[in-house]
């Protein structure tokens, strides 16, 4: 509990902080204590990680402890999935800083709200992934899709940035009312809004489980689809990637993704994992079709942005293989999968919020051509990231891939499995046509990477992804021990 | 017409259930059909969240557990969070487009 | 000194090499110097500690030798581990002396960022180097992918017109294979419970899985050799890729294909390898006579070889899987030899590119008298490639087709067409270019420059000596082969 | 020593081909004819130890390689067939040396020259001497190579570059024949060394082979294939239209490789592998077939041809006929004699119409030469030698090698020995014709080329006329002198293990005491031929064209080479080349990479466009979206339950 | 007689399945209103009169706080702030687009399927539901004459049981010396709460303040959450829309309270100005 208290209290405190000091340096100084705050809790709980299991050993009085631990869990999985998510806001709000002080965002974005409403939106997530009752579950979700909301339509001047955080509003609502039917559902026919007590509803022997059930647990996958944008859920999410400001994208694409798969590993194995030969079909649809759209839709991007949403929703799909799976073993890569994602995506926006051509922020993916000239440790960085991403051997994203597909194996998912290898042949084609443009094409534009925090944070991703190779097994045992408590309950 | 009066009475969970559901329906038709301005989704959207509520509320009344109820409380507090933000944002949008016309919305697409 | 691991230094230096380039500074032409001579210093002590290898390889000890192996993912059981054998030990050779010859060849006709030329050269080659003595499945995927990489880079930057077109195709065509095989290992190192390779060759698996697994497995080597359906993408990689490209690209990646079968089809599915022979066999009968005759009408040198290409491996293809000593010591033979004449045939072609900056053969006649010396190496390379007796090519095709005929004799009447085939083509190049009356050829054509010859004339020497003599590699090759027949056979 | 033998020509023109550049003409001339001398003085000396001592031997010089069962190594054996071939081989090759050095003293690459000829000579040797299958087709390509090379040495010329390489194409699929039956003797004996394969063919006789499902018996197969590999090499029927386009190549090079080694390599396997052959009476059958139909074509077309070598190289054609006919008939010492006095009298003319040519500086057609016999004298002289020899008039070998092959067909008493005979003789007549033609023509009349010519016309210089002399000798001399030897009483413990004959074809021995009619006909008949040829090209100068007028359809057949070339043009270049191109385009270009790798991307970048075109930016799409998703699922959830 | 099956139902029944029936078609017709009237400001109107009426559902289902809160809440506040950004924005009355044929159908049978889908719930479970609810609820289901206090009164009990389990349960838990005077104090409240469970667990407390007693106990941390939530509205809004207007006197009121009156003093002569 201790993370969502400090991040409420420093949240409240750097609002008051913000509109004490001057404008000027307001925002500079609430961003770096932020970012030092959010850095130094993702080191506690990596220490803390090591102290486990974590016993929640209730010093404080009955009461409080019955308040606590009713509606939220802290266990490993919580604690590991945390980590992430600070450590993604982190990085957000450091490679974004640069971003939002460039030129046409200054006057709307350059302010310390937008660092509150991160971090709001971080301490919704948290509680969201420590949740442990549908209604916790939903406040959590909701303070983190609000905070998102605001700051996608942050860039008040800019039409796009405003369509795009309506657009992100309308559908975000739609889908929460959805959960909600479902949680009324769920609620109705399990009697009880814990995930222990809709499991225990299910393992009763008396009945199957009643179509209620099943239709409340159908509209909460498809608004959880909806926020992890898979296919047909996923419409939202070109439009407000292109739209709404990059660093926020940023955000979007890592930490809140982060956030959505845990709760749904959570709900899924949780609540319903009885139900399993009813949701498994369902996300294997969902799967194949986010795979097999965003590999396709990808190909004729030309705007960086809506080709990162797009090849998103594919490595989406290859994740929900895993989680088609269902098993310890699945679970485990789908945790390592999201680790990789989480380091080679943070790589890839640390690069996109810090292209400039002549000046200007540019979203083109044409105006890469010739980097390999103009700045070859950037090229080459982006392209291990690249090569990562398509899943190439020799870089970690391989690895990602290759535990998914051992543990969609072992369960007989060959159909899944073959499809995933299929779409990730045709998404390798878009990723090294960003290298083509790089290596091989002439310098048109004379695109310039600005901020240095940006470029290094490039190649902190670049050597992660090509040192995790070597060593993935430390990323590999913390997410055991997470597994082994989710699976015990 | 007896029948159908038997079937009304006594009111059960059974009609509950029925009235939120079309009023979900009724909702995401709202949301679906309607061609003209945001203001029609944005009342939509608080149809939604009215029909979840009845539905907690029915429920909790038939298996007497308050729960429920709590649900509903939350429910309203985060629907009334939620229709600020998306008024604010629609003002920021109409700011920039003055006109909130449904069709106007697509500068983002492909 | 035996406890140095010779093996992952042996892997691990070029690209120890590559890492050196990039620490190169100063202006560009020193840089391009600097980086061109480190790159030939450390290929050629690559290229020294795979003769020392050789030399200390000893021949009466069966299975791997020089193993190392360190645990690597322990939670998955993965581990690096790699080692040598027969099979294996001479591919690692071939890969270390051709890259050698390929920064000796493209030493003036690289230009630009040759730096970085020199660096993918040295990665290419760690790579493939890696992939022959990679004994864990997934070890070996690594370094099996990891090699479309530089290649990619290869072709994509140094190439042609329609280079983009070419890298693209060979690099999405090998990758579209090498995934499926990917889930064939993953279910073999699943169900067979371990990923050393020792292991799995013991293990046995049941038919029907067999069957599957070999497919994954089929697809991935068959595109990489290439067998005759899914070939179409050499032709274009040749044509556009530089000299020293194709050189690398015919001299080592086709050997992969054919290492893979004998390495994993062969040993670990080796019912299924016989289930699938006879598929096997017509489809390397129609790679060796449909490349032949498509050879025959080509215009262009480049792609006329590279078809050549496809018909020499077809005879390996089909040796394979004749499952008897000759045809297996034939295949790995031919493959040697294979490497060796169209690397240097390739090389020949890009003499003639240095100088006429074209290669249609419309452009060429009567070479043999502007360039004399050229023209009698290339004859010996041509004749090679023919297969003609006193060369490494009749060696490997003589053996494949002895054992070949015993498996199944129509393949072998397909084989032998092949070579009439062969010996068509190659002389009806060899007409053309270089006899014919006198023409007023362009003066730029000037004889062998030392440089070339030392190349061209040290690949002739291993041609001409495996021919007269190829008893020093046979007796290394054959007794690995031996248990792959027997496994087959029980 | 004997190893001395093979490896001096190797030596020779590795040392000569290596320096050709900074090496003079006769510094090259000298070290190859120096070398060749010393290995035909070795060779004849093995032959006579060979021939009068019985001396036999193997010698393992290196081994090769060795996989599995199978051991190959570089070896010699000799024994009499091997050092009779390696006799004739050295003594003809170092003539040849020594003429090129007259022939060929104004041509400016001569040491390249000499080199070839040298590394013919070696694997004309290596052939010769092998002792197991491999080697002799390391011997059998390596000639083919060499023949290659010499045959294109003028490559200025483009004639001579096609020649070239249909030369080694038509032998190559001659190869096509012999490497299959290697694999098939592999696979039946498991061994490729003569010895083992002679010991182990009893107890293969009923084995079958099984090629495309049909079955065949093995040994016949195997026959089969090696005489397909024979033919190949010696120009029988089908495989011959190589033969008359090597006169391409400078005219040494037609005497030594197009006369008296290389073509003779075929019959030389043939009788190597008597062994094998004997038990398979189809295959002796075929092979007497073909020996006489080559030999009835090959003289019917030299009637008409107007070129002096091309003449020629269609007699040595109907002379190889005669020889693969013994061969049949299992008389393979008759075909071994026959080959040896061949050797002799047709280099002969070789060199003889050579020492013509050049003088006439490089014209080859008859029509346009005539009225030498004053200016060559000598020339002339030797020329009526090999003329009278190949016409097979007694005193001359000929004589004595060609009837005995006759009277053997005739004494095989078997249809095919029969239908032998009858054509044998036809065409003893016709050779005997077309012999005296080449010769009035050529000699006869009065000269036919410019004025120019004349006076540098002149006999050829000692260089080339000494070499002629030394082979009229052996042209005269080798009939009767090896008579005995070779197929006389004496053949038994000449020929001792070399050639295996079976017990029942007893051809050879009723030879001897065959009618006297039989002895007597073909010499009536050449003696015929001749006045026949004198008749119509002497005195009746106008007949042989009113003839042709007469039996024009015939004449043009003859004339067009019984449309063999036109007819291998149409049935395999023309259509191997238009194949070929639809493969390429049809099937690699359209199918292939239409349905493959380009088809699949466009397919994905149409998918991936309508797909982009789907997010069309109205909200209520989206919720379209969503609705149908929630709609889908739920359905699937219910209808689980239903 | 249509309604001999009157006396069949208590009168209290009766009266209830009347209101229900007469607030049920409100709720739907103003649902309906809402989407399709083109004038805004009506839209807004039918969504208050239909949250009234479900308030007043509420309210018959004994969730009295909540339907005064929806009342409060949703009318007082949402619609008021619809009513607001109505008039602010100045909507033309934009002629509804006129709906092709196609889009209609496609999307009534959407909407159709959809409805069946979610009402199959209450039709397949119908028979399972009333079977189960026979065994585990309390005897007051049976019998259908009960009155709405004593239902009430039955979601107290058994709401009640399960409070009281839990407090039970948290019992168990080793209730450790509180350290330092924050921890006595909530001692003290503690002991508060515990005497109003009792009252709770026998059912006398009414709805409002069970409710508090819930939300303050179990919920409290959930509340935080929602008060943060609120917060965070606010702030977007502040964000968004909040623009410094320059031109608009304002009151500094730090600088009113510092002004030290004396140095402001000044004295003018009649029309000469400052």
């Amino acid at each position: 509990m201790g993370v969502e208290i400090v991040l409420a209290t420093s949240a409240l405190s750097l609002l008051l902080i913000g509109l004490a000091l001057p404008a000027e340096i307001a925002t500079r100084v609430v961003s770096h204590t932020a970012v030092i705050l959010l850095l130094s809790m993702v080191a506690v709980l990596l220490w803390a990680q090591g102290q486990l299991p974590l016993t929640f050993t209730s010093d404080y009085d009955e009461l409080t402890s019955l308040m606590l631990t009713k509606h939220f869990r802290f266990d490993a999985f919580a604690l590991y999935v945390k980590i992430l998510i600070l450590f993604a806001s982190a990085c957000v709000l450091f490679i974004g800083l640069g971003f939002i002080g460039s030129e046409p965002m200054r006057k709307s974005l350059y302010r310390f709200e937008y660092v509150v409403i991160i971090l709001f939106a971080t301490l919704g997530m948290c509680l969201m992934v420590s949740a442990q009752s549908l209604l916790a579950l939903y406040v959590g979700l909701e303070l983190q899709s609000l905070a998102l909301y605001i700051a996608a339509a942050m860039q008040r001047d800019n039409l796009r940035s405003s369509e795009a955080g309506l657009k992100y509003f309308m559908l975000g609502a739609l889908s929460s009312g959805l959960l909600l039917f479902g949680f009324s559902l769920l609620y109705g026919s399990a009697e009880s809004i814990e995930f222990a007590g809709i499991l225990a509803s299910l393992q009763s022997p008396s009945h199957p489980a009643p179509t209620m059930l099943l239709v409340g647990m159908v509209l909460t996958l498809a608004a959880i689809a909806f926020k992890i944008s898979a296919v047909p859920f996923h419409m939202w999410t070109p439009d407000v990637y292109e739209g709404a400001p990059s660093s926020i994208v940023a955000f979007l694409a890592t930490a809140s993704k982060i956030a959505a798969l845990a709760l749904l590993m959570r709900l899924l194995v949780e609540a319903f994992l009885p139900l399993l030969d009813d949701w498994r079909p369902i996300i294997s649809i969902l799967a194949i079709a986010s795979m097999f759209l965003g590999a396709l839709a990808t190909i004729p991007q030309t705007n960086i942005k809506r080709f990162i949403a797009y090849s998103a929703i594919a490595h989406i799909g290859i994740i929900l293989i895993g989680f088609a799976s269902a098993t310890p073993d699945s679970m485990r890569a789908v945790l390592f999968y999201l680790c990789v994602y989480m380091t080679m995506s943070l790589g890839l926006f640390a690069f996109v919020l810090a292209m400039r051509s002549s000046g200007e922020v540019t979203e083109r993916i044409q105006d890469l051509a010739g980097l390999a000239h103009s700045d070859a440790k950037a090229a080459l960085a982006l392209s291990v990231l690249m090569f990562s991403m398509a899943g190439l051997p020799p870089f970690v994203g391989f690895f990602a891939k290759f535990y998914i597909f051992l543990a969609a194996l072992r369960t007989e998912l060959v159909l899944i499995a073959v499809c995933g290898a299929l779409a990730s042949v045709i998404s390798a084609f878009y990723y090294i046509r960003i290298v083509k443009i790089m290596y091989f094409d002439e310098a048109q534009g004379n695109l310039v990477l600005q901020g240095v925090g940006n470029r290094w944070i490039l190649y902190a991703s670049a050597i992660a992804v090509v040192g995790l190779t070597l060593a993935p097994s430390l990323l590999l045992e913390r997410g055991e021990q997470a597994i082994r408590v989710l699976f015990a309950s | 017409m007896p029948s159908l009066l038997s079937s009304l009475l006594p009111v059960s969970l059974a009609h509950y259930l029925f009235l939120s559901t079309s009023l979900f329906v009724i909702g995401l038709i709202g949301l679906f059909l309607n061609r003209r301005h945001v203001i029609v989704i944005l009342m939509s959207v608080e149809l939604l969240f009215l029909a979840a509520s009845m539905n907690f509320i029915a429920f909790s009344a038939a298996l007497g557990d308050l729960s429920g109820q709590v649900f509903a409380l939350f429910i309203l507090a985060t629907a009334a969070a939620e229709v600020t933000i998306g008024l604010a944002i629609l003002v920021v949008y109409y700011r920039n487009r003055a006109s909130i016309a449904i069709h106007d919305i697509s500068d983002l697409k492909g | 000194m035996d406890n140095w691991p010779l093996l992952s230094t042996i892997i691990f230096l070029p690209l120890l090499g590559a890492g050196l380039l990039t620490l190169i500074r100063g202006r560009e032409n020193d840089i391009a110097l600097a980086a061109k001579s480190t790159a030939l210093w450390v290929a050629l002590s690559n290229f020294a500690l795979t003769l020392g290898l050789w030399y200390s390889f000893d021949r009466q000890q069966e299975g791997f030798q020089f193993v190392e192996s360190k645990s690597w993912i322990a939670s998955s059981g993965i581990s690096y581990s790699v080692g040598v054998d027969g099979l294996s030990l001479f591919f690692v050779v071939l890969a270390s002396f051709l890259t050698v010859l390929c920064i000796l060849a493209s030493w003036r006709s690289i230009t630009k960022r040759v730096r970085d030329f020199m660096a993918a050269f040295l990665v290419l080659e760690s790579l493939s180097i890696g992939a022959f003595l990679a004994l864990d499945t997934i070890l070996f995927y690594l370094f099996f992918e990891g090699v479309l990489l530089p290649m990619f880079y290869i072709i994509g930057i140094w190439g042609g017109e329609r280079r983009i077109y070419a890298a693209f195709k060979f690099f999405l065509y090998t990758f579209l294979g090498s995934v499926l095989m990917l889930l064939s290992i993953i279910s073999l190192t699943w169900i067979g419970g371990t990923t050393y390779i020792p292991e799995l060759m013991n293990t046995d698996f049941s038919i029907g899985l067999q069957r599957v697994l070999w497919l994954g497995f089929f697809v991935s080597f068959a595109v990489k050799t290439p067998m005759w359906p899914f070939h179409t993408w050499l032709p274009d990689a040749h044509v556009e890729a530089p000299t020293a490209g194709s050189v690398m690209l015919a001299g080592l990646l086709l050997k992969m294909g054919g290492y893979g079968f004998l390495r994993f089809c062969l040993p670990i599915l080796p019912d299924a390898s016989q289930f699938y022979a006879p598929l096997v066999f017509s489809l390397s009968a129609i790679a060796v006579v449909y490349a032949s005759l498509v050879a025959l009408v080509q215009e262009d040198i480049k792609k006329l070889i590279a078809y050549s290409s496809v018909a020499h491996m077809g005879f390996v293809t089909a040796g394979l899987f004749a499952n008897n000593a000759t045809a297996l010591s034939g295949a790995v033979m031919q493959m040697i030899s294979h490497g060796l004449v169209s690397a240097a045939l390739f090389l020949c072609v890009g003499v003639l590119y240095d100088r006429a900056k074209t290669r249609e053969i419309k452009a060429f006649r009567a070479i043999v008298q502007p360039m004399p010396a050229y023209a009698r190496l290339m004859l010996v390379f041509t004749l090679a490639s023919i297969g003609l007796p006193g060369t490494s090519g009749f060696i490997g095709e003589i053996l494949t087709l002895l054992g070949v005929f015993q498996a199944s004799p129509a393949t072998a009447f397909a084989l032998a067409l092949g070579m009439i085939l062969g010996a068509g083509y190659m002389l009806h190049l060899y007409r053309r270019v270089f006899f014919g009356p006198p023409a007023a050829m362009p003066d730029k054509l000037y004889d062998l420059q030392t440089r070339e010859n030392f190349v061209l004339i040290s690949l002739v020497l291993p041609v001409v000596w495996i021919g007269l003599y190829p008893a020093p590699l046979l007796n290394i090759i054959t007794p690995d082969i031996l248990p792959i027949i027997a496994t087959a056979g029980h | 020593m004997i190893v001395a033998i093979p490896l001096l020509p190797l030596f020779a023109s590795i040392i000569v081909g290596l320096f050709s550049r900074r090496m003079g003409a006769a510094l090259a001339l000298f070290i190859t004819c120096l070398f060749m001398i010393i290995a035909s003085i070795l060779a004849i000396s093995l032959f006579l130890s060979v021939a009068l001592r019985g001396f036999e031997t193997t010698i393992t010089l290196a081994p090769w390689f060795t996989v599995g069962n199978l051991s190959i190594a570089w070896a010699m054996q000799v024994d009499t067939l091997s050092s009779v071939m390696m006799a004739i081989v050295c003594v003809v090759s170092t003539l040849v040396h020594i003429y090129s050095a007259g022939y060929m003293q104004d041509d400016a690459s001569l040491p390249r020259f000499m080199a070839y000829l040298s590394l013919f000579t070696f694997f004309m040797l290596a052939l010769v001497s092998a002792n197991n299958l491999l080697q002799m087709f390391f011997g059998w390509e390596g000639v083919g190579l060499a023949s290659y090379l010499l045959i294109g040495y003028w490559h200025h010329k483009d004639s001579a570059a096609r020649a070239g390489v249909k030369a080694f194409l038509v032998n190559r699929i001659g190869d096509f024949g012999f490497v299959l039956g290697i694999c098939a003797t592999y696979k039946m004996f498991g061994s490729l060394n003569f010895s083992e394969i002679f010991a182990m063919v009893p107890d293969v006789l009923g084995e079958e082979l099984v090629i495309f499902n049909w079955r065949f018996e093995a040994i016949t197969a195997i026959s089969l294939l090696l005489f397909v590999g024979a033919m190949g090499k010696s120009a029988q029927l089908g495989l011959h239209v190589w033969l008359p386009d090597a006169m391409e190549g400078p005219t040494p090079v037609s005497a030594l490789i197009h006369a008296a080694t290389m073509v003779t390599a075929g019959v030389f396997m043939l009788c190597r592998m008597s062994g094998l052959f004997e038990y398979s009476e189809t295959a002796l059958a075929t092979i007497t077939l073909f020996g006489a139909a080559t030999a009835f074509f090959a003289a019917s077309v030299a009637i008409t041809q107007n070129d002096l070598k091309r003449v020629i190289a269609y007699s040595t054609c109907s002379q190889l006929g005669y020889m693969v006919l013994a061969v049949g008939l299992s008389a393979y010492s008759a075909a071994m004699f026959h080959l040896t006095t061949h050797a002799f009298f047709k280099a002969l003319l070789f060199l003889a119409a050579g020492s013509l040519i050049h003088a006439l500086s490089g014209e080859q057609d008859m029509k346009r030469m005539g009225g030498l016999r004053s200016m060559m004298p000598l020339t002339y002289l030797l020329f009526w030698v090999g003329v009278l020899s190949l016409a097979g008039i007694p005193i001359f070998s000929g004589y004595y090698s060609k009837d005995i092959i006759l009277e053997s067909a005739w004494a095989s008493h078997t249809i095919v020995g029969q239908v032998a005979f009858l054509l044998g003789n036809i065409s003893v007549f016709l050779t005997a014709g077309y012999a005296t033609r080449m010769i009035i023509m050529s000699f006869h009349w009065l000269p036919r080329f410019e004025e120019k010519l004349m006076e540098r016309v002149h006999e050829s210089p000692p260089a080339m006329s000494i070499p002629l002399l030394l082979l009229a000798i052996g042209a005269i001399s080798s009939g009767f002198l090896l008579k005995d030897w070779f197929v006389g009483e004496g053949s038994g413990n000449f020929w001792r293990a070399s050639i295996f004959v079976e017990d029942y074809h007893t051809a050879l021995q009723d030879a001897h005491h065959s009618p006297r009619w039989v002895e007597v006909l073909p010499l009536f008949l050449s003696v015929l031929g001749i006045a026949a040829g004198f008749l119509c090209y002497q005195i009746f100068t106008s007949l042989p064209a009113r003839l042709a007028r007469i039996l024009r359809p015939i004449h043009q057949f003859l004339l067009e080479k019984w449309y063999f070339d036109k007819l291998y043009n149409l049935l395999f270049l023309r259509s191997a080349f238009s194949l070929a191109r639809a493969l390429w385009h049809g099937v690699d270009e359209k199918t292939i990479d239409a349905l493959g790798p380009d088809g699949i991307s466009t397919v994905a970048r149409r998918l991936g466009e309508r797909l982009r075109i789907m997010q069309s930016g109205y909200v209520y799409h989206y919720v379209f979206a969503i609705l149908i998703g929630v709609v889908v699922f739920g359905a699937f959830a219910i209808a689980q339950r239903l | 007689m249509p309604f001999a099956i009157l006396n069949e139902f208590s009168p209290f029944e009766l009266t209830e399945g009347v209101i229900f029936s007469i607030f049920a078609t409100i709720i739907i017709a103003c649902a309906l209103g809402v989407i399709t009237v083109r004038n805004p400001v009506y839209a807004v109107l039918l969504l208050v009169i239909a949250f009234f009426s479900s308030a007043a559902l509420f309210v018959m289902q004994g969730a009295e706080f909540l339907g005064l809160l929806l009342v409060i809440v949703y009318v007082g506040a949402i619609a008021v702030l619809f009513l607001f950004v109505v008039m602010m924005l100045d909507i033309r009355f934009v002629a509804r687009a006129k709906l092709q044929r196609k889009h209609l159908q496609l999307a009534l049978l959407v909407a159709g399927l959809l409805l069946f889908e979610l009402l199959a719930v209450v039709i397949i479970d119908q028979p399972r539901e009333r079977a189960d609810n026979k065994l585990t609820t309390s005897a007051s289901q049976v019998t259908a004459s009960q009155a709405t206090a004593n239902q009430v009164s039955a979601n107290q009990v058994s709401s009640s049981q399960v409070a009281a389990s839990q407090v039970a349960a948290s019992k168990k838990m080793i209730a450790k010396p509180t350290v330092g005077l924050v921890k006595d104090i909530l001692a003290k409240k503690i002991r508060e709460e515990e005497l109003a469970r009792e009252e709770a667990a026998k059912g006398l407390l009414d709805n409002t303040t069970e409710l508090g007693l819930l939300v303050y106990s179990e919920y409290l941390v959930i509340f935080e959450i929602a008060g943060l939530l609120l917060l965070l509205a606010m702030l977007g809004a502040i964000v968004l829309t909040h623009r410094k207007r320059d031109d608009v006197l304002r009151q500094n009121i730090s600088t009113q309270h510092t002004r030290d009156e004396k140095a402001r003093l000044v004295d003018i002569e009649p029309r000469s100005g400052v």
